[in-house]
């Protein structure tokens, strides 16, 4: 994207003191992260702790979520522009993880968390040094995730919870992971808990997964088997058969964040990506002067432009406590298709050189195949809207 | 489907710890103005009947006089500086309401004098006194006539039309084509470039403002497969000028500025056009059976509409920021050329989706999609290309 | 398309004497046809029986009918060159009704007509004096040609046939029309007849379409009723109660034609933008020599040399006695959605030019939606080729 | 799926008055040829291990000589004109059932050897005897160095790899990349520019013969995202030439000829590669099962296998055609272009279809699709980018 188009995007939608903000992670991400990557990745692992720990102590976690749970007391616009500073960064390992820690479990524990939840779980999680994964996905439950087989027997002071969890992304870094289970008597939406279990607990067995397309760096669980685990009530997180509910509600505002970080990404490709092409030339001229790449790149950029603002009104609804799962689900299908597309057409206008794993967009299309995958795939997305738009299924 | 088109409201968020003030664009209330809208289609039914809009001879300037009449151009217009987020948000209600009105169609001649002619003409200096007021009230009309025959549309460096001095008086000639609402016009605003710099100081494209009745001034109505009837050919044979509204060498920087608000007021009509046969394909997988049981029971069918209705929500985002820019008084050409390609983009897939989801009923005339369909490939030129767009696009 | 492409797309399919075929109807239609399709489009109609007549005398119809029917006894191949003729000239409401009468209700007649039908109906159709149309689509039924209304109760000798079939392109032109009914007993695939009905018959009545986008000369009738009609039993096409048999059986070959016709549009639609490109310029540049429209042009002129190959190899699949209809199934896909697709960027590349209803461009965008639509839609095509494939419906 | 793979039987229609004699491209009778096909890779099952070919030292040799050694390679190897269309159809044979094993990898190495250096390498009558017999028994291989850094692969007038003289011999300095077998070649036929006219006459590109082993070659493994472990590259430090395969100026000539089979045969490969990802899916998505129902019960599921099925049908014929366009020896480069370009849409567009229908399973290295995803991108710049086929397209 240009500059300008993208200052363009943001009109309006910023305060000040988030533009402060975002000009601060993006000097401590170019300083402290950045460099480091091409080491990180060429490694498959990333120092996750030490990464949150730093955003930590600059008070970066956690900023949306109430003072009185640890938070900063401020928008949720903070955490979108957080989303967009990792979407910057050349290695999605990172921009995931963080991700997760802070977006998609944090909120969980901040918003139905009890006190001790929050003790336990939260305020360390917002220093950077407890770290937090999320354990939902099951073999063959897929998007599904009702369809859970891990579960919780109610015993005196809590639940013994047993089952497996696949594909859990930074599962190997973590140090609790939030984990839905069904009770005995599930009867879907009820009859699920959501609960904390501590990586540390007797009976949690974590497993590296196999190779993948990319995420490499992502610490990625294969396996998170647990064994009789025993959970204690207070790390239940939502009410006791409200498991699946207090999950399901918390995907709706995870996906439009996740879509800033996807659309972010589009348009660090597409910059890069241009500032290449204006250096090379092939029969004399200047690739990136090429009319059909000119217009390829902007059409690119007209969809990442437009992208942003369905984004970004997402965001608004949300923050507002107007009714968002539309957006939601409309961004998240349009974001994720997008930024495969544009990973796709980047990597190809790098031609042989985009071929090689360690090129940054070799990576980056890697990488952002997933989103159309994870985290609501692309027809989850679908069927989600066509439900709220009323029209009936089968 | 419409849901993007209001600002949210208000309301506490349970456990939201910053307070909840909307930052999306929009947020004038535009109730009592909908409601207006509401009252004028009901009772003007007639006007607004989708065959009239078929023929040759559409009742353009019946609708006109009657929209001013009820006051609904004032009402999207700004009455100083400070007003200006009104009517623009004001004239995003016009569009939409018109784009679901008699398959859309009276929309165009609509926005052509209000946001094309009326809207230029207002920041002409020159303009005679009186002219806007009485477009204002829908008492006349004008059209703006850029487009010649031959040359492609964006390459306006190569003006054939041109103003000369005969005597004591200017004369244009030339030709014009495709220009919309030039067969109902009182006036015309026509670019033609001056080689002699009798209009001004320089040479260079000026534009100049003729009355359409005055000798020398031939109009007719193009056969075109979108925007039936509303779109003309103009010859001018030494046809007089009446004023000069910019001097040569000024007239295409007036219409660079000029199609900023142009090309996102088209971005809101192409997107509303865009929904609304959407809404109309949905409903009607309602009704339509085939195989025993009504299409929306297709998966496939639900999810080509949900798709399309994702499209839609995020042209009308980017559409909206764009009218609040605007407001501002700060959209860049870049991102007017961003919801204007978007748009363009979005009309014709959801209008070529719709047909097809129609099947045989979708291909016949008077059906909005395919009406929609053939609007959009119109609409797609005004006020620049998909590749001028894109070039904009590229400059940032 | 190129010449040479062209050329090459047919290399190895054509026989010498097919090839001639070509000339021959090429230096025809050239002098007879297309000098007045304007003025024909202009009135909004054509002399369907001219044309045929013309075609007729010169012994251009049924070349593929055994020779004891009244056909020249050649093979399918010389009608894939009358299909790819048509698709030449700038009217497809010549180019379909010329189409249905030879290839969709000739066809039935020749297979499945006793000695009586082909003496009334075929034999003087190949004259082209005794017009052929197909009354197949009723109100309410669309595509599902199995659920049609109108009735035919046998009666001694014959049946009587009540009911209204819509959107019968050619149909205020032709003389007898192809009519499926169903029996009182019908229980799909079974108790169905194919019957020809002529329009003199009594309680016929045939009147005009709505306006349509495209096909604005090609006669639709918007309604061929029938009511109380008397066919006699030796028009009947197939046994009986085997009707809706015999039709599906046509559709499958038929749309292997009618794919020729659309690929031959789409590759002089390609040819035409290209040498009127060619000639326009701005900015001082030919615009045909800008590069995004040289890859434009070269991406569709792949896509239909491609998919003539997949047209080919189907109508030798049917010559030669093979299972075509999967193939025919990809084809009609493939090749409608091109053709629409060509269609829509050449409109699309001839600017402001192109709006205008009497350029051969806009008609062409308007004729070729059509194909997406009728004699089989998209959809119908990809639920074939799903079942054909053995994926099991819901 | 396969049942355009064949020629279709010459059974009689009832009723067709013509004789039912099919012209379609194939006809040679490859069952004999399949058979081997079927025994070697049941044979050689660990060979063909898709994990093996996930490293970065895949067991490309021993592959090569175990092909060679079962008569695969001369089984798709003409002896004289006439014997082309048997030799050519049994090579789509070959391709196309390695196009399903290992989840296509070993395909790779394979067609490289023997339709891209053995086939160019007997083009050459410069070429040192005996070296295609050896290859053709997988005993040698050659790798072919085309493609320089920084230079875009269609590009070849900037060559910097050159060719001169010193004292006696003959030796190339320079660097190569993206060259497919060049960690497992004996020897590297090498364009170089001769700028001094070293090699014959002419100055301009040379195609020159050096041995692996030679001193003055370096060769690396590159670690790129398709092809696993397969391409390499090769730094050249005045390093003597074996062999002058064609002197300076006609280097290029050489392989723009060799360049056309290259093309069709590398398509046919992305074109089964494609058929084996969809067919794949198709047989997934009846055990995956989501929200209680097996995949392929979704219409919407159902009708994207159906269209890609189309597309592997249509393109399979498209590239049929090339080679009875080859096996008459009249092949045009622009034919020769489509079949590349449009394999590579199909391959890229049906690996990614794939992968999605696949879910979080597709993700996984290892997964058919996967794999065919992140080969397709090298194969679709093998023997030129898609760009140069459009420009070949262009030129007719």
């Amino acid at each position: 994207m240009t500059a300008t188009l993208t200052t363009t995007a943001r009109a309006g939608w910023f305060t000040e003191a988030e533009d402060r903000l975002r000009e601060e992670l993006t000097e401590h991400f170019a300083r402290q992260v950045e460099p480091h990557i091409p080491a990180w990745e060429s490694a498959g692992e990333i120092p996750l702790r030490d990464i949150l720990t730093a955003l930590g102590e600059r008070g970066m976690l956690g900023l949306r979520f109430p003072v009185e749970r640890g938070g900063a007391g401020h928008s949720a616009w903070s955490h979108v522009v957080l989303a967009e500073c990792l979407g910057e960064l050349s290695s999605d390992s990172v921009g995931m993880s963080v991700t997760v820690h802070n977006d998609m479990v944090a909120p969980m524990i901040a918003e139905a968390g009890g006190p001790e939840a929050v003790e336990r779980h939260l305020r360390p999680a917002l220093t950077g040094r407890h770290l937090l994964a999320h354990a939902v996905s099951e073999p063959g439950a897929g998007s599904d995730v009702a369809a859970v087989a891990t579960t919780a027997v109610p015993v005196d002071g809590g639940y013994r919870v047993s089952g497996t969890k696949q594909w859990v992304i930074a599962g190997m870094y973590a140090d609790a992971y939030a984990v839905l289970a069904r009770l005995p008597e599930a009867k879907p939406p009820f009859g699920y808990v959501l609960l904390m279990v501590p990586r540390s607990a007797e009976g949690v067995t974590v497993g590296p997964a196999d190779p993948t397309l990319g995420m490499r760096a992502a610490g990625v669980a294969g396996s998170v088997r647990l064994d009789e685990v025993f959970v204690p009530q207070s790390d239940r997180l939502g009410g006791h058969g409200l498991g699946l509910v207090t999950q399901l509600r918390q995907f709706e505002p995870e996906r439009i964040v996740s879509a800033c970080r996807a659309l972010a990404i589009a348009a660090r490709l597409l910059r890069d990506t241009r500032a290449r092409l204006a250096e090379r030339s092939t029969f004399g001229e200047s690739v990136g002067s090429r009319q059909e790449i000119v217009f390829r790149l902007a059409r690119l950029e007209a969809d990442i432009a437009a992208a942003r603002q369905l984004a970004y009104t997402g965001i608004d609804r949300w923050v507002a406590g107007g009714d968002h799962r539309t957006v939601s689900a409309a961004v998240k299908l349009r974001s994720s298709r997008l930024t495969r597309r544009v990973a796709r057409e980047c990597l190809h206008l790098y031609g042989a050189q985009g071929q090689l794993t360690e090129e940054g967009v070799n990576r980056a299309f890697r990488d952002a195949r997933l989103f159309s995958i994870s985290t609501g795939s692309d027809e989850m997305m679908l069927t989600a809207l066509a439900r709220l738009n009323g029209w009936a299924d089968d | 489907m419409t849901e993007l088109s209001t600002a949210p409201g208000l309301s506490t968020a349970p456990g939201a710890p910053a307070p909840p003030v909307s930052r999306a664009p929009g947020g004038i209330p535009t109730e009592v103005f909908r409601k207006q809208l509401a009252e004028f289609s009901a009772a003007r039914g007639e006007l607004l009947a989708a065959d009239r809009w078929e023929s040759q001879d559409p009742p353009v300037r019946e609708l006109l006089g009657a929209a001013g009449a009820a006051g609904l151009f004032r009402a999207a217009w700004a009455v100083d500086e400070a007003d200006r987020p009104r009517a623009l948000w004001h004239a995003v209600e016009l569009h939409t309401a018109f784009a679901r009105l008699g398959n859309g169609a009276p929309g165009a001649p609509l926005l052509t004098h209000l946001d094309v002619a009326t809207r230029l003409l207002a920041t002409l200096p020159a303009a005679p006194a009186g002219l806007v007021e009485r477009a204002l009230d829908g008492r006349t009309t004008a059209a703006l006539a850029v487009t010649e025959p031959g040359g492609a549309g964006s390459d306006l460096a190569s003006l054939t039309t041109a103003v000369r001095r005969d005597k004591d008086t200017l004369t244009v000639t030339g030709e014009k084509w495709f220009i919309s609402n030039a067969p109902y016009a009182d006036h015309l605003l026509v670019l033609a470039d001056d080689p002699e710099a009798v209009t001004g100081s320089r040479t260079g494209p000026a534009l100049l403002l003729l009355e359409a009745t005055a000798p020398g001034v031939a109009r007719e109505t193009l056969d075109t497969s979108g925007h039936t009837g509303l779109t003309g050919r103009i010859r001018l044979d030494a046809a007089p000028v009446h004023t000069v509204l910019a001097p040569g060498g000024h007239g295409l920087l007036r219409l660079m500025r000029h199609w900023i608000h142009e090309r996102v007021m088209v971005a809101v009509r192409m997107t509303e056009l865009a929904s609304a046969v959407v809404d109309h394909a949905a409903e009607a997988a309602h009704h339509r059976r085939t195989f025993g049981s009504a299409l929306i029971a297709n998966q496939q069918v639900r999810f080509r509409l949900a798709d399309l209705s994702a499209q839609v929500l995020e042209t009308r985002a980017a559409v909206h920021h764009g009218i609040r820019l605007l407001a501002e008084g700060g959209c860049p050409m870049a991102y007017a050329a961003v919801c204007k390609y978007r748009a363009a983009e979005l009309l014709r897939t959801a209008a070529d989706e719709a047909l097809q989801l129609s099947g045989a009923d979708g291909y016949r005339t008077g059906h909005p999609a395919q009406r929609a369909l053939r609007d959009g490939l119109g609409l797609a030129l005004a006020g620049g290309t998909d590749e001028l767009m894109l070039l904009q696009i590229d400059r940032g």
